[in-house]
């Protein structure tokens, strides 16, 4: 049975990026920033993947990186996610970072694993791991790159784009300088403003293939596999924000001379929230344990499509429940409910939706369709 | 002369003494307040006959059909619906001569000051102080999720005048000069990015006593009437099959195959069912009303509407998949009047959260339900006897 | 539009139907009778049938019904519902009535009007009327039947019984007798104590034909449409008993010094039921003003599908909040909350389920079902 | 010595003693009880060691492998799990040497009086009368809801001792002889047709004071003892994937094709889901209890089953169609155990409405993580001071 509790380290670890987020990235902050043409904070990238090893915690010591593992990461996403931060993580830490991992591609993960560079994964922020491989990028003889994909996550400030294409003989996977001829970077106005999106155009860009037919499949997809199955730890933290948030806040609002939160109406609904969010956790945390253990197998996939399928709605619903149980002020741009709610229904749809989950479960739990 | 035929005469001596094809606009909507075809229910003088208010809908439809403007009521719904009827039973014959005919022309559009930040459903919580020196009242605090604040002439406004009655006792209702150096309006950007609505921040407002409506400690009462007014408004919207929210995702769901999952079938269907079932709730509440038997629906009504729109519009941002991740446009815009259903899934998804909070919360709603339709019991209430300066807050 | 109201004469026939039901039939003498042999009433069905004319209500006055009509026949229901009555009404004066309405079947029709016998459609109670033409009973050469139909609704005290069968030239509707020679009925335990189902075995009985390939399909159709279109008002009738009973039950039961009807969570539950049950009403009413009018077109056959989609599930819900919210006291036998809970439950289950109801939706609504 | 090789060398020696082959079964139940290793954590001299809990598994465990008998614990859980803890704590020595030994060997099995039908979720509410005559006292009322009373040798009671003092304060805890003439037992009989409860008739019943657990007006603090023992016991069952009802559907989903349905389908993956989210969270919370880190998931894990169990019997009656109609039994039976899962469709959907209400309703449960877990607001309570002869009921 997988360890689903937290480590001293990985709760060292979370109150470490927890200081950070708390000083670098108050939602007034996030708020500020969210709608300036750099929605990300250098500053904060830097201190988070540079200062506390964050970018490259999965990333072996050799290649410079904290050599921890997918249930550290986890963490640091739970705390992205309870601070609605705007960092490059998800994009460059957990789905760029995979698919170099699976390539070997040591040099190009040194300056990830310091912290010096973000990179990208040119698959739209929708993709999830059940899909066929992508086919809107092609590699002519000459082993440059054309074609266009739309609405990539943290593409905007990525040194490198790594990119599913289809090559002479199949699948593959290429990278490619951001400032490459023949690259073109085009930023989407999306529902989250904490995750930029933007769609990337090739026209005969030279790339460097760093994994063909055999094995560019298995890594794209181990890298959608990982992303979707840690995306439920930043819900988690999503979910949680918006709780205790809300829970705080009906402690201090009265109504009919009453704490709101006295009502029984609410505590019921806020009980049952809470339970969810229990779930939540048991599942983010399964899906983080099994994805660390590095196997592939049925049992991992079927923890990450558990994880993914609950914590996508169970975020979306906590956010829902803070906005209105806040009531008007819940609605207003002043306050932060908003960044979680646009947060939470986006992440619902990355990386696979509940639906496409759980569909998922009926070949993983033999649980097969009407014929 | 029976009631309809007196009307139909009325109507037609406007058009002949006013050809809407010659008259000016303004000119026209005053002679046709002036000849009582306004409102033909209210009182002769005010714009009415005293007629059947069932008579209206012809009035308007003939007036339409030969080419009269009308007065765009869309731009002044807040006098239209809860100024004037509240004018009408509490206002002095001089307040309803000084205010109503403006107000139906549109000369003088109108908002309301009701809301408070601090006060939110328990809107008799209100803080804002109303002080009387000689015949004038002086007026500070602070209201909220005001429409139309920033073009509105006059406001509705409730303040409190004793602090030392229980909340409910010590408020007085006025006419507020939305002109007053006092008065500022600030815009409230909402989460969809626009804003609808202003927050109104009130210093030193100075308001003659001759503008008070009703008397002095008996404004809750008065704002019933308003609130009353508000709540008719919103139940009575009738929509055909598929209208509103359903429409949308239907339609996005026919042209789109390529989006379709048994997933999304089922909670499709679901919604459909449910879409359906809310109209044809509404439409026997509106047979009931014609018959003259309004049912406790009326108030359901806002809480089935929202609950459907909140989650269809939820469903179509899932359904639309990666171009449910985009947004139009996040630029701060104070739109004319609200369009739930206009711009992109995302502003649908976002806007249709409003619809349980606004006008009324669900959770008010519910309440009401269980005590008014069901019989059950009350709450403890805490709040009742206590002087409004010593309740919890 | 349809007329979603009750009219006074449908008001006036409601109150007769239950001062019967108050008199003959309250839950003490249902639950006393249910574990009996013989769980329906005679006296109740003869009052019912013969003085209030309840049984013919569909049936011309040439026939010796009273030519009223599906409008009046749902008000009985709602009725019959709201008492978890034990009376053939469902099986007899609209199944099997509806069959013998289609086929003409005046000789038969009349001892039906007059109350004096009941008859029986012999189907599954969880027939639907967009399955396939019955395949279970044949017809040889001769006429006689052969065959079996399990779970058949009040058959145990059935004269006639009407058979959908596949004769030597395609489907066919006759009546067989139930004295019939190779004629058996054969009781089930059900879970619905109110509404006995008995399989029925067929051996070469003698048997009339009623109707032929040419008609029989489509009036067998039209009963169970109708059927299941009158079904959601008797559901509408279990979801106000509940209700109701409920908050009676609430205002009277102090718990920590207060009704517990004063508590809110209690209170918001019951409002949403209060709402769901003003649309299950609407949607009950629009389907009997539908079938009323006699045409079975698209818009008759979408009132079905939306009713009974919408009450079954109404009505369970219902019920189980009935138990629930009764405590202690809804789980025990002697308390009438299960009878309604039993009923409501199979109900749910007859003449199609929600979801099958649901899934008709997808053709009458136009919201096609993925490729 | 370590208390872990302490407690081997123990059941060492009690094999050696007394060989499970020949011993009679109630001769070495005592002999275990005797050699401390009937409940490890318990003192000397009471069936224990004074060891740590976790040790007892191993006993258990290592005794079974020598084919020793067991105490049968599914017969006697309220002895075991309740009025065990319940005496440990409160009992007097004498009470302790009384009542110990023959509740864990089995040959006294014990009942909990506890519920009344007028008081239900508000147990401290509770009318049941005790007074004073002498050195015995004298009770009269009704309990419910109580398993085993047709059985029991004994049972805990709780009964209102001064109804002059607000409700919690006027109880006293009583251990009650089952065999007094006083003591009426009925079999009640449930909507499932079986009785697994009693109804309990109290009429002059005659209690010697020394079987007072507590002193007179605590028994409300000793009930907590009880009750806590009554939910660690519930939140503490391991289930492994498809344990339970899901278990059941999903097998009925794969036996039969021609069942299904993309309505049900989706339904099914959504409860698949759920349950597998339950287990992971009941799976987390007993990894949390290992470390010693009891997590408030406990009281939230009844919550989660009620709410699974009901949901997934509901949709298995479904699923079954015409099968769902039918019903195995009615035939009123009082069953030695709770079998959830074990008879037909119908069955399991009607037992598991009981879920939500017995050990505490859902209600309460939900009150109980928004207050304790939450750290929300009680509700204004009215019955707090109040003279409990003066509650409204």
């Amino acid at each position: 049975m997988s360890d689903l509790l937290y480590s001293s380290v990985e709760e060292d670890l979370r109150a470490a990026v927890r200081a950070v987020l708390t000083d670098h990235c108050p939602p007034s902050a996030v708020l500020a920033r969210c709608e300036t043409p750099a929605p990300y904070d250098p500053r904060l990238w830097r201190t988070l993947a540079r200062e506390l090893g964050a970018a490259g915690l999965q990333i072996p010591e050799e290649h410079g990186g904290a050599g921890a593992g997918l249930r550290e990461t986890a963490v640091v996403l739970e705390e992205l996610g309870r601070a609605a931060a705007p960092t490059p993580y998800l994009g460059s830490a957990v789905l760029a970072t995979t698919v170099l991992l699976g390539c070997g591609a040591a040099d190009l993960l040194a300056p990830l694993a310091a912290g010096e560079q973000s990179a990208a994964l040119a698959v739209p922020l929708t993709a999830d791991p059940w899909a066929d491989f992508p086919a809107g990028v092609r590699a002519d003889a000459a082993g440059t790159l054309s074609g266009t994909v739309t609405s990539v996550p943290d593409l905007a400030g990525a040194a490198t784009v790594l990119v599913p294409a289809l090559g002479q003989d199949g699948p593959a996977l290429y990278a490619v300088e951001s400032t490459a001829a023949g690259l073109a970077r085009t930023p989407r106005t999306s529902l989250d403003l904490t995750r930029p999106l933007a769609d990337l155009t090739l026209h005969g860009a030279p790339a460097r293939r760093l994994a063909g037919p055999d094995t560019a499949p298995g890594i794209l997809r181990r890298a959608l596999l990982t992303g979707a199955g840690l995306l439920a730890s930043e819900q988690l933290g999503v979910a949680e924000w918006c709780l205790a948030t809300t829970v705080d806040h009906l402690k201090q609002r009265h109504q009919f001379g009453r704490p709101v939160g006295s009502f029984q109406a609410v505590k019921h609904r806020l009980a049952d929230l809470w339970l969810d969010i229990a779930g939540a956790r048991a599942a983010a945390r399964n899906a983080a344990d099994a994805l660390a253990s590095g196997d592939d197998g049925p049992e991992t996939v079927l923890a990450v499509a558990v994880a993914q399928a609950y914590c996508g709605d169970t975020a979306v619903r906590a956010a829902e429940e803070c906005v209105q149980l806040h009531g008007g002020i819940g609605m207003t741009w002043e306050h932060p409910a908003h960044l979680y709610l646009k947060r939470a229904k986006a992440d619902q749809l990355a990386l696979g939706t509940p639906g496409r989950h759980r569909a998922a479960l009926a070949g993983l739990a033999d649980l097969p369709a009407p014929a | 002369m029976s009631a309809a035929v007196e009307v139909r005469e009325r109507v037609r001596e406007l058009l002949a003494a006013h050809d809407p094809a010659t008259t000016d606009r303004l000119d026209f909507l005053r002679a046709r307040f002036d000849a009582g075809l306004a409102w033909v229910h209210f009182p002769e003088g005010l714009g009415g006959l005293g007629a059947p208010r069932s008579l209206q809908a012809a009035v308007d439809a003939e007036l339409a059909a030969a080419g009269a403007p009308d007065n765009n009521p869309r731009a002044n719904g807040i006098g239209l619906g809860m100024a004037a009827p509240t004018i009408l039973r509490y206002g002095t014959p001089e307040q309803q001569a000084r205010f109503l005919r403006p107000l139906w022309t549109g000369e003088e559009t109108w908002c309301q000051l009701f809301s408070e930040p601090g006060a939110g459903s328990d809107l008799a919580a209100l803080g804002t102080r109303a002080v009387p020196d000689g015949d004038t009242w002086t007026v500070d605090g602070q209201k909220v999720w005001t429409s139309g604040a920033h073009t509105a002439r006059w406001a509705i406004l409730i303040a409190r005048t004793d602090p030392g009655l229980p909340k409910h006792r010590g408020i007085t209702y006025f006419i507020c000069d939305m002109t007053d150096p006092g008065v500022e309006v600030r815009p409230l950007r909402q989460i969809t990015g626009e804003a609808e609505f202003n927050e109104v921040f009130l210093s030193g407002v100075r308001i003659p006593d001759a503008h008070r409506l009703g008397e002095v400690g008996e404004g809750w009462r008065v704002a019933q009437t308003t609130l009353n007014n508000e709540r008719v408004a919103i139940g009575g919207q009738r929509t055909p099959r598929e209208g509103g929210m359903i429409g949308i995702v239907a339609a996005t769901w026919r042209d789109r195959p390529e989006l379709r999952t048994h997933d999304l079938h089922q909670r499709l269907l679901r919604g459909w069912l449910q879409a359906e079932v809310v109209r044809l709730t509404g439409e026997r509440l509106r047979q009931q009303l014609a018959l003259g038997q309004p049912g406790p629906e009326g108030a359901a009504m806002k809480l089935a509407f929202a609950r459907l729109a909140q989650e269809l519009s939820g469903l179509e941002v899932e359904l639309l998949a990666e171009d449910g991740l985009g947004y139009g446009d996040w630029t701060m815009v104070r739109p004319d009047q609200v369009d739930f259903l206009g711009r992109d899934a995302g502003y649908r998804y976002l806007r249709a959260k409003g619809n349980s909070i606004e006008g009324g919360t669900s959770e008010i709603l519910r309440n009401i339900i269980a005590e008014r339709v069901l019989g059950l019991p009350a709450e403890p209430r805490t709040d009742k006897d206590v002087p409004w300066k010593d309740l919890a807050r």
